[in-house]
């Protein structure tokens, strides 16, 4: 029987459920012990599991997500929460540098399981320090696999086989879904290795992750009240990209706009559209399309914020656009 | 372990002049003013984003700034309204900030952790724990380098403390000799992680001599001492020294910002640093001093209370940026002075 | 009269000619000083201008990059070496959510007149956490301005007018470069703003930068030899990118193969591809190729860091495919 | 300011049997001719990368390792040719790795700077100046978590002590108390910069109080003070009392790397540094005790010369990793135990 719960309650249920079955399993991150976690996701932990597994740790984002990385090696199952995207640029070098590349630097002989969270976006008026989408980034790094759970589903289900998996997981989870409720299936296991196809169609494919699949589902109800019948793509595995699933949707509808919050100009996005043009150039009816960030900083001004972002109405013109 | 107890309130005889006395006075009941009313407009939904209040940590923004003079730069973090103000800001246009309005002190770009003055060298507000430290040991090697009798002083709290950056810019300014004050805001707490959670030694002016900076300590309630501290290590900066700490002790009497339960801290506690609060404490010893009579307080706070109606009569009237506009101020434009 | 000289004279000329002509500007970066540069860039410089002016910094990245913008709002003209761009990782956020944002975040009270250098790039077996290319990060950031010189004329221009420019500029060198020698013509004042075409032709636009130029040109003189005329355009200016030279060098050729060394999935080499996408897609007789780096941290024996980076060889042959 | 000269060559009596005496002189004997070996065979162009050697600094590795048992973690940089075979590792598996075979320690992948080991628990080689320390702590964290009798040593060198990672690599440690060993091998020089142009403490045990971290400083060149200082250090990380930073004052009589033209020293200071060379002055002491003679030495140097002929005889004879097998061991493979 299905229930209805919403984002963070499904990632809580999911994180709750890990330290319950494993021991080596632990929580790390700032705030996420007394304080509750500061998008609650952790809330009640602290009191249930004490404060060595719901592990609080110092302002040193730096310091703590490699400290995840050796207790990763050294037997345990970290989980680490960097609050958000923004300040894991302070941490970039030890994710990079050493999580992602200590397998191949050592030749095989250790792997790093550890899962690093942390809640990227923009929408809440946060301005220009606080609302980075940089997942295409992360994306680009060979050695790690991020994932961006989008829908109630995925944020119940995707932690389980991050956890399982050898090699080091980075988890995006969009702020501006937390309080989104919906139905989780009986079934929702979630395999973290395949785009998902959240809606059938034939006219074009609307190719997107995170906090803009909301957004693009909105889009294609739009579209499909003007008689156009929008696929949507959810990638949700980020890095390694499934280009199967993608390219057999735009040879599906030979039509495709990309949507990503990051900036234009270097986005994910663009990489989507690479890979159609390297693998169904000649199924392509129109030049794909993207619907990014416009390139500025995050404004702080609600109004502003709304223009610099991805909307529906954006992606309904833009499908418009190809399709006129 | 550190005491999480409030000392006893701050008392003895103020070493001022009324009317020196009654400015930074009044200036700690505008900060209070402001910001009380901030909450309220957050709570309207005029004011979005993050808020955080400086509400019971007045007396350390007042007290020090009043020790700086108007070349110094300043620079500040994401809980800096009531420093924006003290330095001279428009309460208008702080408030139209955090409106999001073009007659902000950001033109709306910035909001509540973003303020920014270039008359008055405020360089912001900075969101990011720990951003401004660098920042303020460039803006000193710059004045050193262009022998420029300026000092930075640079506010960040406790929590800011354990990263790197606060690590990597004591060194510098203390191994380039730049005049640079470390002002930190010991509130006891970073979010809601409690000091003794986040420093293995919870004695900050211990850290200063790992870098071979002096330190001084000051009770962050007591506005006399934030302003007799502040001028000590603003002397010896000026002077060539080289850099200082300073702490402030002080309490922050509301939430980290407008989303926490509190639940890592007890009422008691709270209720007991009130007592001490910078305001009435303050105000208590003028008045025993015969520096401040009832009536005159009142009208104080009739007048930062008009101050405040007047800053948010002047934000509801404000205009929003034009989204044409949006890429605006990405990049320098092309004849720009 | 032209003068015959190699990437690091002309770099070095560059800043000598800076550090003279304006008394704000000063060189700052671990062992730019007495060591002479790591890569000898401003060898003697130490004993011309002083400590204060070629000023030897602690190892801290974040802390001294963070300095420099300090310095630039304080009214210096910052030339700040990061040692190279896998240590500026430590940076980032400094760059990101400073230096790049400050302008917009203070509703365009202040600008940030700092140059930022680095190397980048691999082939010299250095292995996985010394040879990244993550020019093409950098290029996705608003706020700032991304220059790759990969010529002696560049080597010796671009810098200048970086300085000039009110808004943070980052330059990537590229290792592989130093030694490379050429002639500077009489006028090498250098546009930043455009990219240029460095070999004229019209079978196949072969687009890149950096250390990948040699590369391509190499490519194309093989090509030529096979009856193949291919055009290189060296995109010299990350970002802002220009896509009108890069256009109208695929509206003639009706073809192109984009080269960077970046690891493929993300590339900067995707962005091309997608601007081509956008701009130009009716133009294109073929999918546009990518010849980038695979995906692997890269590794420290010769003959697999070779084969894990892009050779003239792969060009060649993905330019043959194309044609073929 | 800090003294550069060299203080009088270690002496005193060597409190070891003679046994144990000349297991720790071998394997500094084993470290310096197979550094001296790498040197040749970089100038031939069959090693490649960076090279940095450890010549001079051989007491450090030899004793401090002594002091730790297999358990233990070691965490190193790329100057960490030294700990790896004092470690236990083949000295043919790291000079193959060095060549970049496949029968390398790391398959060739990782290099001079990235020689890592499962069995004997050595976690590398690390590139990253600092980059080892919150790892360490991590290592740490995850012994202390299992209850694990594990010591964690990490080492690094004196020009790490400026990055943000050490400051809160060793706030961490110590807040969470964790067996881990802070081991700074200061050798007075990061890179060309010396000490006192990159910190302004010179002192580095006075900046473990920051952390409430107590600290014990040896002379680098004597290795029965490196090793007795270790021994105190685990002993106490091992009864559960926390971290400790330990200061080895050493010298690098070598270049940084082979790309090092040597402006920033005085060859002066380098010769004097030599007269304190760990290997000459602990075989002094020992013959003079009368537990070596002349004899034992020649004959320890020239196995060192056997082992070192037969690591490049293995090392030349090694293969080329397939070039097909390129993208292997990017992510772990499906069915890895
Ligand atoms: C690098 C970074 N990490 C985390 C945060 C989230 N955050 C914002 S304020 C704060 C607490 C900072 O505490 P402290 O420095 O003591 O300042 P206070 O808020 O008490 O004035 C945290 C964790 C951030 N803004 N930046
Ligand atoms: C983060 C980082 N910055 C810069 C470098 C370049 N670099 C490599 S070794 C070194 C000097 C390090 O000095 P120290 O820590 O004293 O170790 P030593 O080489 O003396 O053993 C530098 C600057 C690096 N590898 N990593
Ligand atoms: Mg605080
Ligand atoms: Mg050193």
């Amino acid at each position: 029987m299905s229930r209805r719960l919403n984002y963070r309650e499904a990632m809580r249920e999911a994180m709750h459920e890990a330290l319950v079955a494993d021991p080596r399993v632990f929580l790390m991150g700032e705030d996420v012990g007394m304080y509750g976690g500061t998008y609650a996701f952790s809330k009640g932990f602290f009191d249930e599991f004490g404060p060595e597994r719901i592990r609080d740790t110092p302002l040193s984002e730096l310091g703590f997500v490699g400290a995840a990385i050796g207790a990763a090696l050294g037997g345990m199952r970290p989980i680490v929460e960097v609050m958000t995207v923004n300040f894991s640029l302070l941490a970039l070098d030890q994710i990079v540098n050493t999580a992602a590349a200590y397998r191949h630097m050592s030749g095989g002989q250790f792997s790093v399981p550890l899962v690093i969270r942390m809640t990227t976006g923009a929408g809440r008026q946060l301005a220009a320090q606080h609302s980075h989408s940089l997942e295409g980034w992360y994306a680009h790094i060979p050695g790690i696999r991020v994932l961006a759970p989008a829908t109630i589903e995925d944020a119940r289900g995707m932690l389980a086989p991050a956890l399982a998996d050898p090699d080091p997981v980075v988890i995006f989870e969009h702020a501006g879904l937390f309080n989104m409720e919906g139905e989780l299936p009986d079934d929702w296991t979630v395999d973290i290795r395949s785009a998902k196809v959240r809606r059938v169609g034939t006219d074009v494919a609307i190719i997107t992750h995170g906090g803009s699949l909301p957004k693009a589902m909105q889009a294609a109800e739009q579209l499909a009240a003007a008689g156009i019948e929008a696929e949507v793509v959810n990638l949700r595995v980020l890095r390694p990209l499934d280009t199967a699933t993608i390219t057999a949707s735009v040879a599906k509808c030979h039509r495709a706009v990309v949507v990503d919050e990051g900036w234009r100009t270097g986005s994910l996005a663009a990489e989507v559209m690479a890979r159609i043009m390297e693998n169904v150039f000649f199924e392509l009816d129109a030049p794909v399309a993207r619907v990014c960030s416009e390139e500025v900083p995050i404004p702080y001004a609600r109004h502003l914020e709304e223009a610099a972002l991805p909307q529906p109405e954006k992606i309904v013109a833009a499908v418009k656009r190809m399709l006129g | 372990m550190i005491d999480h107890h409030a000392a006893p309130p701050p008392a003895g005889p103020v070493p001022w002049d009324k009317d020196f006395a009654l400015r930074l006075l009044a200036d700690m009941v505008r900060i209070r003013r402001m910001e009380e009313k901030s909450a309220e407009m957050y709570g309207a939904g005029k004011i979005r984003g993050f808020l955080h209040l400086y509400i019971g940590e007045e007396a350390t923004a007042v007290g020090a700034l009043h020790a700086l003079s108007p070349e110094d730069n300043i620079v500040a973090t994401y809980r800096e309204h009531g420093h924006a103000l003290v330095r001279g800001l428009d309460m208008a246009a702080i408030m139209a900030e955090m409106y999001g309005k073009r007659e902000g002190c950001a033109h709306g770009r910035g909001g509540s952790m973003h303020l920014f003055d270039r008359a008055t060298r405020l360089f912001g507000g900075n969101a990011i724990v720990g951003g401004g430290l660098p920042l303020a040991v460039g803006l000193g090697l710059a004045a050193k380098m262009q022998n420029e009798n300026r000092v930075t002083a640079c506010f960040f709290g406790d929590g800011a403390v354990a990263e790197g950056a606060f690590h990597e810019s004591l060194n510098l300014a203390a191994l380039w000799k730049l005049p640079v004050l470390f002002c930190c805001e010991n509130n006891l707490y970073g979010m809601g992680t409690a000091i003794e959670r986040s420093e293995s030694q919870t004695d900050l002016c211990v850290k200063a001599a790992s870098y071979n900076m002096p330190a001084l300590r000051a009770d962050g309630m007591d506005i006399v001492a934030v302003h007799k501290t502040t001028q000590d290590a603003v002397t010896r900066a000026r002077a060539g020294q080289g850099p200082m700490f300073v702490e402030y002790q002080t309490y922050r009497f509301r939430a980290h910002s407008m989303f926490d339960a509190e639940l890592y801290r007890q009422k008691a506690e709270v209720e007991e640093w009130k007592t001490r609060g910078p305001i009435h404490t303050f105000s208590a010893r003028l008045k025993a001093e015969g520096k401040l009579t009832e009536a005159e307080f009142l009208a104080m706070d009739a007048a930062a209370n008009a101050e405040v109606d007047a800053a948010v009569a002047f934000a509801e009237a404000g205009t929003w940026e034009p989204v044409e506009d949006l890429l605006r101020e990405v990049m320098t434009p092309e004849n720009a002075p």
